[in-house]
């Protein structure tokens, strides 16, 4: 099983979450988090004096599958979270990792069922 | 039946005093709101004990011997029973110690972030009760400073209180501040200020409209006399010119940010509401409503100038601006009184403005460097890095919104 | 003797006019409360700025202009000094400006999360200046409509201003709306109405708090005299009915929601608050309790269905459900004054509420298109996706919590 | 031109009573925000829509029957047009009806965080139709209890209301604490009470500050008479002692938690300011400043050790602290009145007191029980963990802030 | 050693630290997420619009262990996070992956003194 | 390539994203977590009844990095989080563990490039 990692831009989520479910994804942890990394943030005013927000708001998705389905889970959140035509910087990351086991809570079942 | 009407003045006027104090006092709350939502969300809940038991200090020492200082009336206000000439003595006290609380509130949003709650109650329990008190003898109830000369003899005005009660208040702030020194993380390694955003603009913005609609009772009970016609037409007036110094002051302070940096501050144009109320409140009376917006509009530019100057040139921290608005401004507001008052003069402005920044500086200046060697005013930086909330009133203001 | 007298008359009746306006001024602190609870924290931050802006423009062109051409009494107010005849004209004009506030605060609300900070301040400047003051004079002056009809003869009354003020304020959203769109996401691909829920509850039920507290100004005070045992009669029950009104809206719109939805949707028990006095603004003086609680009732009722066939089937998108509460209310405010005042007809009411929607609809809306043309009224798409704080104001409403 | 004067005095006194009744409703406000201040945000939108409810179900089942049972007036105010003999008594209406829900919106935080939301409507329909009506009758009405005695001639005294008022709501809110439980999660398994904390300070804190202002007309008001130099006095005490007890309590609440706990917990000192007002009640009129400092002094302590007896002894889970600062302190206000009114005494006041608690503890108990049979009074266990926003309003208040 | 990440349900937080701590785990790190799952989310209502809150509330904790520990601790908190009776939809699941290296940060020791 | 995972304290955020930034790392995701462990948790009173607050605010970063880097990064963070002098419990904890696949969504690159 493998552990897919995508962080994307805040306003893709919709659209991810639907082209996920669309290839059979049924389960998905998503959090907020800060990105930091080529886009640049913007600065901002206060009482005169600038500052800057140097992070940048992202949702990272978390996406346990089994190894078969990668190709395919990455690609659909590659395409559903690519800003329109060429890409923008910050459109995001996919990041793939190996997973070893995966329980459900609610009935004991492990491995690929219990995704 | 002549009777009946002198005793119906009497209490139209007492009603006034009434109605306008408790507008005054409302202002308390504008300036917690105002305060709370100007720091960080972990300084929030001091800063709204700070305000609150700012409030009860001065009504209470203003009661025990301030009020005895600044006009008599008795140590524990045994003068004071509810009787009077022409409105009620308690009336008139009611209204007067709301006033008292406005000077003190405007300190601690000055050293805001960084001070110890004790500390800043043990000021303002002096401040309160003798540094306030004290110039306002000489001021309003035109006692000789130290029997030496009378501010009235000069030329001086302050209607209902620009220099008297806010610049004084600034003045003991800005001590404050300098024995403070600047909250941790304010000034960079190459001494660049540093923004800090307050948490709630709303809470912000609250606290500025209800400062604004205290200002007419603020301004508007300092007329003293309701029950004629031409005391009407005077607090009419005063009502008047109050709103459109603040209508002034929001506008200047708004075109000026947005010519400056392109965008619409809205810290900038509360602050310019208060700067146009702080500038006309020394002569509410005599301007017309174009002059009043003017006279704001002028403090709503140098509040915005002023702020910048302080942070960035002076590197005096004061988080909310109080400095400026309540200080640079109420100067301001001093020297605009001879520009459509005949009864003031600039000489005597400034002889005022000197006497109050002199002795409120001194005082205060003492005061703050006493308490640091006794009790020490500043928290540990550890609790200032985790916020006051925690270490001064042991809760948070926000439990389940911050991170 | 009977001088003193008819002085203290005369500053009973100016004292009440102050402090009426106090509290018509403070609904000001109520609309930004308001607006700024139910928008996205994205965008709070700007729309505090728009109404504390607005405030100002409002206070400052009604003393330039707006007074004069609705009241007379001179450009800039030369003719205003703090004089008068039954009362002071000063607390009159204060009386008044603060409504042409409220007229415009309306307007703010629903173009919120998408329009152009500076834009709409240009369409504040001419709105208070000239289009509420062109009305005003035909409807509370007695003017007759472009010379040509006086609509007091046809039978038309105002007392408070459902029409006037309210109604007049959301016609001048409305065209606004039509001109700006939608705000994005809020209309699907079907077209089916999206929820955008508001960010900070609390903040909007202390703004409806704040109006239904100010309310009592606006309605009282339009009584205009309070010195005869007549006049302070017809202000109580004006109180009595203004409240009767509001706590019917409250009740009819929970009881409706909950029976619709099985849910007591807090946001319109507020509307339903505001519709009850929208609804009785326009005769206060005439209905018993019980006809005032079933007028506000009819009020909170009409809000509920308005603002869901405004947003789901003719997809005027209206984030606070101004339109509905102070437009269609207003409308029905009008129409319910002949069921209790027969000196008004139904007739004069639709001839009345006509002319403010031609007259206000037709200004408006050639306004906001040439300010589309000239400087363009809405923000860019990314502007709005990130909220209009960070690009009007440049800074955030709530920096430690929002995400 | 006697006539003319008595019309002034009956102008005044009307505006006085519309003054003061406005002040009085805008406690509403002040208890809506300590409230939602106090309670964590799942539940912070069911909080508001309680309490913008029970004021609207307040104003009407007063209006319907309410205040005819307790002062006559007639069904629906039949007797009430707007005509009167000193003033208006519709503006007599108008002030007492702010009362009610002044008292009603008492219950409201205690029973917070877990009552179902329209089982409290139907206890506030009955609460201030006929509970709080047949009381007030006995008291400030003066009618014989069930016709056997008149608590007037036993000694009793309540000015303004700490027993009528606020213990009447405390104890309805007790027997409803009692009936319905404490929340999920309050009391572990060896019954230690655990914190729950309130989500917004600066909320709570605008609140206490809005009921400290508010409560210048609750018992400013109370004097009922002002155009007249002694009527005016009486006020213009009753201001300064009712600002002197809140400042009282505030001081003595901060001192004692600082003492105790090291910390000086905020909302130790709001309920401290409330502790004071709600003392000072029953008496503002005869002590001296000091006096009421010092009744308010001993209010202050009083709510901080009733606040810990009640949860951590008794088990009584009351998360706004309502039972202690109205009830337990309410009890203290009426037993300090002998101390300064020769009028009353201990007896009168104790007899006043049982008959207070008795009729109100009865009648509420046997309501609640029905209720709970008839309707249920408890949210469901689910419910209550998800937060009462969800299930009883279909909203959340923050919904972009909380976690 | 190993990483072990659970989502469980906010309310039992409590119940899987104390399970947690019973078997010697002293370092859990905790992150408020939102998961998409077979859980479906509700519908709230805003002035007579619906709208669906789709994602949960659930809170994800990472807990580092050595690898012999793994099953004691997904037994720990299955056992714990588990809703009373069968079991609940939106109970959680278990994550178990490999983890290469710890280092602690006050003392720069790694491996599994470090945990 | 490798995912470095720390878990620092929150104001130790700038000076740990400046060591990386010095060192060439481009990219970092942060989260704001609660952490549990060997650090205690603080004391709170709210109307006279004490609660403890035991978890405490920390960053988690995240660093996708190719494997050659490891060694300096884990030195930069660890460098950067230490308390001033012996370092102070609650300094927080690095965890490395390997990664398969990274894709950068705007380009579709793979691999080290992506990163
Ligand atoms: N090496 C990395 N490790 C962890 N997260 C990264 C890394 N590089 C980028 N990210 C995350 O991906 C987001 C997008 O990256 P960025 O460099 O801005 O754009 P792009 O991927 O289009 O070049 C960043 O905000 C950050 O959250
Ligand atoms: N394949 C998955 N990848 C990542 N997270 C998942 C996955 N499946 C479920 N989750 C997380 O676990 C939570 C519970 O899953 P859910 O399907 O609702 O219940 P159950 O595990 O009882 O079937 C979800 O809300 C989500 O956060
Ligand atoms: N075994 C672990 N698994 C996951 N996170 C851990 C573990 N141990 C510690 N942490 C995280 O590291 C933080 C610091 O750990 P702590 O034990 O307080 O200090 P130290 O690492 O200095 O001994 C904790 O708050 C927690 O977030």
């Amino acid at each position: 099983m493998k552990m897919v990692t995508a962080i994307i831009k805040p306003f893709k989520l919709d659209d991810v979450r639907e082209a996920l479910s669309e290839i059979g994804v049924s389960g998905i942890t998503a959090t907020e988090v800060k990105g930091f990394g080529r886009q640049k943030g913007h600065t901002e005013l206060y009482r005169g004096a600038e500052y800057t927000v140097d992070f940048l708001p992202k949702v990272k998705l978390e996406i346990a599958i089994i190894a078969d389905q990668v190709n395919s889970v990455v690609e659909a959140i590659s395409t559903a979270a690519k800003s329109e035509g060429e890409g923008k910087i910050g459109d995001g990351k996919i990041f793939v990792s190996s997973l070893e086991q995966v329980l459900r809570i609610r009935t004991g079942e492990t491995g690929s069922v219990a995704l | 039946m002549e009777n009946t009407l002198i005793e119906m003045q009497f209490a139209l006027d007492t009603f006034y005093f009434l109605v306008m104090g408790a507008l005054v006092m409302w202002m308390a709350a504008g300036f917690s709101m105002l305060e709370a939502g100007l720091v960080r969300s972990k300084n929030t809940a001091e800063i709204l004990t700070k305000n609150i038991g700012l409030f009860a200090i001065a009504c209470t020492m203003y009661m025990v011997v301030g009020y005895d200082i600044m006009y008599g009336g008795g140590i524990l206000l045994d003068g004071i029973s509810g009787t009077g000439d022409k409105y009620s003595n308690a009336a008139d006290f009611y209204f007067q110690v709301v006033f008292v609380a406005t000077a003190m509130s405007i300190v601690s949003g000055a050293i805001a972030e960084r001070m110890k709650l004790f500390a800043f109650f043990a000021f303002a329990v002096v401040f309160t009760a003798v540094i306030y008190p004290m110039e306002g003898a000489w001021t309003w109830n035109g006692d000789a400073v130290f029997g030496l000369f009378k501010l009235a003899d000069l030329g001086f005005a302050d209607f209902a209180g620009s220099g008297i009660v806010h610049m004084a208040g600034a003045v003991a702030a800005l001590a404050g501040v300098l024995v403070l020194g600047a909250r941790n993380g304010k000034y960079d390694a190459q001494g660049n200020s540093r923004a800090i955003p307050g948490a709630n603009m709303p809470m912000a913005t609250l606290g500025t409209f209800i400062l604004w609609m205290g200002w007419f009772g603020f301004n508007g009970g300092s007329v003293l006399a309701m029950a004629s016609k031409e005391s009407a037409n005077a607090v009419a007036m005063v009502f008047l010119n109050t709103n459109a110094a603040a209508a002034g002051g929001v506008i200047a302070a708004l075109l000026l940010v947005k010519l400056l940096w392109g965008k619409a501050d809205l810290t900038m144009a509360l602050n310019g509401a208060l700067a146009g109320l702080v500038a006309i409140t020394a002569g509410p009376d005599t301007p017309s409503a174009l002059e009043a917006a003017l006279i704001g509009a002028v403090g709503g530019v140098l509040v915005v100038f002023s702020i910048n100057v302080l942070d960035k040139v002076f590197k005096i921290d004061d988080p909310v601006g109080a400095i400026s608005v309540h200080g640079v401004v109420g100067l301001w507001g001093l020297l605009a009184v001879p520009l459509t008052n005949s009864g003031a003069s600039f000489s005597g402005q400034l002889a005022g403005a000197g006497t109050i920044f002199i002795w409120v500086f001194g005082t205060s200046m003492v005061l703050w460097l006493v308490l640091k060697a006794v009790m020490g005013i500043r928290v540990s930086e550890e609790e200032e890095f985790s916020g006051v909330d925690i270490s001064e009133c042991g809760l948070e203001a926000y439990p389940e919104f911050t991170k």
